[in-house]
């Protein structure tokens, strides 16, 4: 019998090293390239909201058109444990993960028997219900002003104690979560979690046929994402020392949808983060150019559509692919269909 | 007792009746065929036994179990495999990941979210071994949806094998194959019979008199004939519908 | 040029750090953000815009820009300030708080702005002002009138130039009650601005012998007011006092209008901004509403602004300027001349400054003289009251102003024991 | 009771209102299973397209200018609801030409293709019209108020109720009566039965696509005078036709018309005796809706579901 070829599946694969690796040396370099260390913090956080979202929008084939609402539920959570009980980081974080964990169950019991269009249109139903209630629960979110004077509690490491005051400060630990959510989520999705939500995403009948609860993993996949944007929202909240609702709105909701695609969330498990460092690095140096940067921004993104669907990762792939032996060793572990030869 | 027993299943689709008073008993270790015109009820009728619609009325019972109205997964779970005529797999999957996701092996760690599902170790050998005896040996890392018709026919058959089923249930695996891939695959099916308890549903009579133990044919929803082969071939219905001729 | 002097600064920028030990020390180090820059004086002064360019103020937004820009460019025709040229950045906010931050960072951190200026959301100028006290830029507040903003989220760094819902509502409530009666009923648009607005509006009515038979809330979104106007009606009250903003008032007034409900009961509305109902017919501008100018005033100095803003501005659909433009323009202006004054654009000897501002009517075009609370850092000014000008053949001419206030009798009690301005101390320093 | 009664009425006509926004998503998502999120953007345009029609700038028209304006307002009035949702179904067709790239591949690219098409349309409107609050025109006959039992109602809005029912019977007309209707609704339920039948789904793709454009500048010209008119406003009307879709159950008609209709009254209701509820309203009622009946009131199975 052939041999059948192995699929290394290290716990830091190399892409991701050299992710990490580059950001890591970013506030060295960031201002001589005409950009400043907060758009980092921002892009960083984005990124861990972005990678939890694709497990359920490219992994899983769920499209969630009202995910904001779990990174508000994660913001607003983490503000009020420093503003109730008492000031800590790891517990508030946790907490945050916990309450988006716990909104994303209730709201997956809802949303687990369907798909496709149904899917999207209870997710943006749910989503509009939070976000109505962080507006009109004014006493507890500070409705559109927000809930405001969030602190930035220091990292405790037992005798050490770290501010993270500084957007540097901030940056470094951000970049420290976005290192453990990628390596968990790489883990995971090449898991036999992972493995079971493609397969349902592909064929969720046959999934069914096979054995699997398929309810069960769409319910659990989908607390577990929104459980990783109330983390993210819980480090926005700290980044912007302020949580708002509109975090939750449709619009911001439709933003994550996009990043995800643009950058090619349905071919490569890098999707999301290159969408998501093109959409801010585009908002913000057009943004500066011309008040007219979404007409410019939504003709790119419409070409991007008809021409390259499979978005930023996808060409590379198709580059990669087009170069012999270059980038074979890469594509087969890096798109969220494995171990394929064509 | 039987292995597998359908007593008095009755289906319908609003004020159409599908199935009525249906009652099927499955041998182990045999090959039983159900057999019958297009829209007879075959298919319905193995969506009921495998759990995708709830009978209105009747009893499934599998090894003694009441299985009625189960959830596909539960039934799966509890050692019943089938197969699709339309063919159902995960295309973006390769050849191997399509059997090694079916392997009970690999359900029961279908929660675990740290180790790697990886493309060798024991698992791997197993679904090799799955695809290897449904003749794909050398497609692993194929992609499904790339295979070509009769490869997919097969892998078809290799997911639901890859279960280690109790029984076996294929959905008209002939369904859109030529003569010689018919022949390919009826010498599959024989080596099959040996290691499990299969229930076949076809239309290609040739294909399953040569195969099976015992026949039940089903018309206009309801039993109409049960027997061997070689009983069956007497039947009027069979004489009549011109199908049965060896 | 501009190119050149980029790189050298951020040549600068990298050898301070590593010198200093890189990332190692702005990770350890106390947090005290004190940025100080040598301020040659061949620098430009540069200042940040951030008034929404999208979103539903985005119109109020383009005005508000446009008051800076005539303001900034006056002064750049006299030499600058302090012998530095003034320059802008804009940026949109989106009518979006989580960007007003991301921009307020932005404008700081990258730009090196030396002020900020513009807000029409209160949400966005509050997300601004929390940033830019943080860094200790100042921060001026152009056209948000929301309470809160001299309220509870009042801050060092940030002063308010418009008047906000409680003055306005101080200028309207008492003569409402004498001239239409004592039954008001409140239509409250269901978020912080509205229920601030209209609490003030409550207790005035409970001071002057009013009674509130009904709140009708109005959810931020409202499209369709038909029933909520037909509860009106049903409710038949001699005052209905409006608390809605945004696109909810656009559509608000064009159906109270269509139904003539602006004649058959006294509407009392809070702020009209001049750029929300420019150009519309005159039956929209319903009831009794407040503004803080209004170009035809019968004041020294007003025709001539107009004309200045006839000149700098000769395409714009809006032929003459409203509060909103004026807003923008008497805060920038009134920004320079302390800057100016100061000697410096150090943000605590600004802050002196503007703390204790004083603008005599004649310069502020207002029937009073304004001055800035330094208490709360809001600008105690003149608050008209005006109605539809009906007949009258001059298109433009769509306001006829009923009284005027000074700023003694609108002033807002509440926002002195609200507000909890920084220390000066506890400000970091900035100066750019 | 009496007091309910007016809210009921309110109701109902602002439902007919809310069919009508829904009309135009209903046939595109009915026959082509694609959510088309560019549906505000066109309503926005029919709005401002009917804008220039009332009242052009002079100086295009050139000689004709004056006497153009000297037409009653009721004329050009009747002429923009004309000739405005056609150019929108013009526009409608150039989307569908480039949504040809997507058929055949994931559903979400037709989504995301829309999308796109939505921002663009609206910044480009940004650009042509500004930014600032339009004022659309109608004829003084269907303006201002009439009482009724001892309430103001406005005329307008009667008249709009009236138009919306008018527009949905005559859609529902084509449907059923015409044999596009009957190729329009082959197409809703197999595409390979409209194949079979030797129909050009390529064309039949093109139709709807314009239609349904169409009907939503239609209803966004009906709507303007309600709502006001804003380059965004657009997104008022995209959500709700979402809802009423799926809430009336994808690719049924009657469906569309009665989900319209119960948000129309549930919306009305809140309005008058919660108004703090009145938007929030729509959402648990589809939230309700959709956890008992999965697809909606009438809905069939879609492929959109896979």
């Amino acid at each position: 019998m052939a041999a059948v070829p192995t699929v290394a599946s290290p716990w830091v694969p190399r892409g991701m090293a050299l992710l990490l690796a580059v950001m890591a040396t970013l506030p060295l370099w960031v201002a001589s390239i005409g950009l400043y260390q907060y758009l980092g913090v921002e892009i960083a956080i984005w990124m861990i909201y972005g990678l939890g979202f694709n497990l359920l929008l490219g992994y899983s084939g769920l499209p969630s058109f009202g995910h904001g609402a779990f990174f508000g539920v994660g913001a607003y959570a983490f503000g009020l444990f420093q503003a109730w009980a008492f000031e800590s980081l790891l517990l508030g974080m946790a907490l945050a993960a916990v309450a988006a964990f716990v909104a994303g169950a209730v709201v997956g019991c809802f949303l687990s028997h369907r798909r496709g269009i149904y899917f999207a249109l209870m997710t943006i139903a749910f989503g509009q219900v939070f976000w109505f209630v962080a507006i009109k629960w004014h006493t507890v979110t500070g409705g559109e002003d927000g809930l405001l004077n969030i602190p930035r509690p220091a990292l405790e490491l037992g005798a050490a104690s770290v501010p993270l005051n500084s957007n540097v400060a901030l940056f470094y630990f951000v970049l420290f979560v976005l290192a453990v959510v990628a390596v968990a989520l790489w883990r995971l999705v090449h898991s036999p979690f992972g493995k079971v939500l493609q397969a349902i995403r592909q064929n969720e009948e046959r999934a069914r046929f096979v054995g699997y609860n398929v309810w069960l993993f769409k319910w659990a996949v989908f607390a577990l994402s929104a459980a990783i944007a109330g983390l993210a929202g819980s480090l926005f909240s700290m980044a912007q020392q302020s949580a708002y609702p509109d975090v939750m709105s449709l619009h911001a909701s439709g933003v994550i949808v996009m990043m995800t695609l643009i950058g090619g969330g349905f071919v490569s498990f890098w999707g999301p983060v290159i969408g998501v460092a093109v959409y801010f690095l585009a908002r913000d140096v057009l943004g500066a150019v011309t008040e007219t940067w979404l007409l410019w921004f939504g003709l790119v993104f419409v070409l991007a559509v008809l021409f390259r669907p499979e978005g930023i990762a996808g060409a590379w792939q198709e580059y990669v692919g087009s170069v012999p032996s270059a980038g074979r060793r890469n594509r087969g572990t890096e798109a969220p269909a494995s171990h394929i030869e064509r | 007792m039987a292995l597998f027993e359908a007593r008095g299943v009755h289906k319908r689709f609003g004020h159409q009746v599908v199935l009525e008073n249906i009652d099927l008993s499955f041998e182990s270790g045999r090959l039983s065929g159900i057999m019958g015109p297009n829209g007879a009820g075959k298919t319905t009728c193995f969506n009921v036994l495998t759990g995708r619609y709830k009978p209105d009325r009747g009893r499934v019972l599998f090894d003694g179990e009441d299985i009625t109205g189960l959830s596909p997964n539960a039934i799966a779970c509890r050692g019943i495999a089938r197969s699709f005529q339309t063919i159902s797999l995960f295309d973006e999957y390769s050849a191997l990941e399509n059997v090694l996701i079916a392997l009970p092996e690999v359900r029961e760690r279908g929660f675990n979210m740290i180790e790697p599902l990886s493309g060798d170790g024991a698992d791997a050998d197993r679904a090799a071994a799955v695809l290897a005896r449904v003749g794909l040996a050398g497609r692993e890392r194929r992609r499904a949806g790339d295979l070509a018709y009769g490869e997919r026919r097969a892998l078809e058959i290799g997911v639901a094998l890859a279960a280690a089923p109790r029984l076996l249930f294929l959905d008209e695996p002939t369904s859109g194959l030529g003569v010689e891939a018919t022949a390919r695959l009826s010498e599959m099916v024989r080596e099959l019979k040996h290691d499990y308890s299969i229930v076949v549903i076809e239309h290609d009579m040739q294909f399953l008199f040569g195969l099976a133990d015992a026949i039940s044919v089903i018309h206009w929803g309801q039993v109409i004939a049960r027997g061997t082969p070689d009983e069956l071939r007497e039947n009027k219905w069979v004489q009549r519908s011109n199908l049965g001729r060896p | 040029m501009a190119q050149r002097n980029l790189t050298r600064r951020s040549l600068l920028k990298q050898a301070g750090m590593l010198s200093a030990g890189a990332a190692a020390t702005a990770f350890m180090g106390p947090w005290r953000y004190n940025r100080v820059y040598a301020a040659a004086s061949d620098k430009p002064l540069m200042i940040g815009l951030t008034s929404d360019a999208s979103g539903q103020y985005a119109n109020s937004g383009a005005s508000d820009r446009r008051g800076m820009h005539l303001a900034i460019a006056e002064f750049n025709k006299r030499g600058g300030v302090l012998g530095r040229t003034v320059k802008t950045i804009h940026l949109d906010t989106e009518t979006t708080p989580a960007t007003g931050s991301r921009v307020a960072e932005r404008l700081i951190a990258r730009d090196e702005c030396a002020f900020l200026i513009g807000a029409v959301s209160s949400g966005v100028a509050n997300a601004i002002s929390q940033v830019a006290q943080k860094y200790g830029t100042v921060y001026l507040n152009t056209n948000s009138s929301s309470p809160t903003e001299s309220g509870k989220n009042c801050h060092r760094v940030k002063f308010v130039w418009d008047g906000n819902g409680t003055n306005f509502a101080q200028a309207a409530v008492q003569n409402a009650i004498r001239a239409y009666g004592k039954k008001w009923l409140l239509m409250t648009n269901d978020y912080v601005w509205g229920h601030n607005t209209s609490a003030a509006t409550r207790r005035l009515v409970g001071r002057y012998g009013g009674e509130i038979i009904d709140e009708i809330l109005v959810p931020q979104g409202t499209r369709d007011f038909s029933a909520m106007l037909l509860k009106a009606q049903q409710a038949a009250p001699h005052v209905v006092a409006a608390a809605v903003g945004g696109d909810d008032l656009k559509a608000m007034r064009q159906q109270v209008a269509q139904l003539g409900l602006g004649q058959k009961m006294a509407w009392i509305n809070n702020q009209q901004d001049w750029p929300d109902v420019y150009g519309l017919p005159l039956d929209n501008l319903f009831g009794v509403f407040g503004t803080t100018w209004y170009w035809k005033l019968d004041l020294p100095g007003v025709a001539d602004f107009v004309k200045r803003y006839q000149a700098a501005y000769p395409s714009d659909p809006m032929r003459v300027p409203g509060n909103v433009f004026y807003n923008g323009y008497m805060a920038t202006r009134e920004l320079l001349s302390a800057v100016e004054r100061a000697g410096s654009t150090n943000n605590r000897k600004v802050i002196q400054e503007l703390e204790g501002l004083k603008v005599s009517a004649r310069d502020r075009m207002q029937h009073h003289d304004a001055y800035m609370n330094s208490a709360t850092h809001q600008m105690q000014q003149t608050i008209y009251l005006a109605t539809a000008n009906h007949g009258t053949k001059e298109r433009d001419d769509m306001f006829k102003v009923l009284s005027q206030s000074s700023p003694e009798e609108i002033r807002d009690t509440g926002a002195d024991a609200a507000c909890k301005l920084e220390s000066l101390a506890d400000t970091p320093t900035y100066e750019m | 009771m009496a007091n309910l009664f007016p809210h009921l009425l309110n109701g109902l006509s602002l439902g007919l209102l809310f069919a009508l926004i829904a009309l135009g998503f209903m046939l595109i998502v009915g026959v082509m299973e694609l959510i088309n999120l560019a549906h505000g953007s066109l309503f926005a345009l029919g709005a401002y397209f009917a804008l220039v029609i009332i009242a052009p700038d002079p100086a295009w028209l050139g000689p004709l200018g004056e006497s153009y304006h000297a037409l009653p307002l009721a004329a050009r009035y009747a002429l923009a609801l004309l000739v405005a949702p056609v150019l929108v179904g013009v526009v409608g067709m150039g989307l569908e030409l480039c949504m040809r790239r997507t058929y055949g591949k994931k559903a979400e690219y037709g989504l995301l293709l829309t999308f796109g098409a939505a921002l663009v349309l609206e910044e480009t409107i940004r650009v042509l019209w500004g930014p600032s609050e339009q004022y659309l025109q109608v004829p003084r006959s269907i303006s201002g108020a009439f009482l009724f039992a001892g309430l103001i109602y406005s005329k307008y809005k009667l008249f709009a109720a009236l138009f919306a029912a008018a527009a949905i019977a005559l859609v529902w007309l084509f449907l059923e009566r015409t044999p596009y209707g009957a190729i329009i609704k082959a197409g809703a339920h197999d595409s390979e039965m409209v194949r079979a039948l030797g129909i050009d789904l390529t064309r039949l793709r093109l139709l709807v696509f314009g239609l349904g454009a169409g009907l939503a500048g239609l209803a966004g010209i009906v709507l303007t005078p309600i709502w006001g008119l804003r380059p965004h406003v657009g997104v008022d009307a995209v959500i709700p036709a979402f809802l009423i879709i799926v809430l009336g159950g994808i690719g049924s008609f009657w469906g569309a018309v009665l989900g319209g209709i119960l948000v129309g009254v549930a919306v009305g209701l809140t309005g008058a005796y919660a108004s703090g509820w009145s938007l929030l309203s729509m959402y648990l009622l589809l939230i309700v809706v959709v956890t008992v009946r999965a697809r909606g009131l009438f809905g069939r199975k879609s492929v959109l579901e896979a």
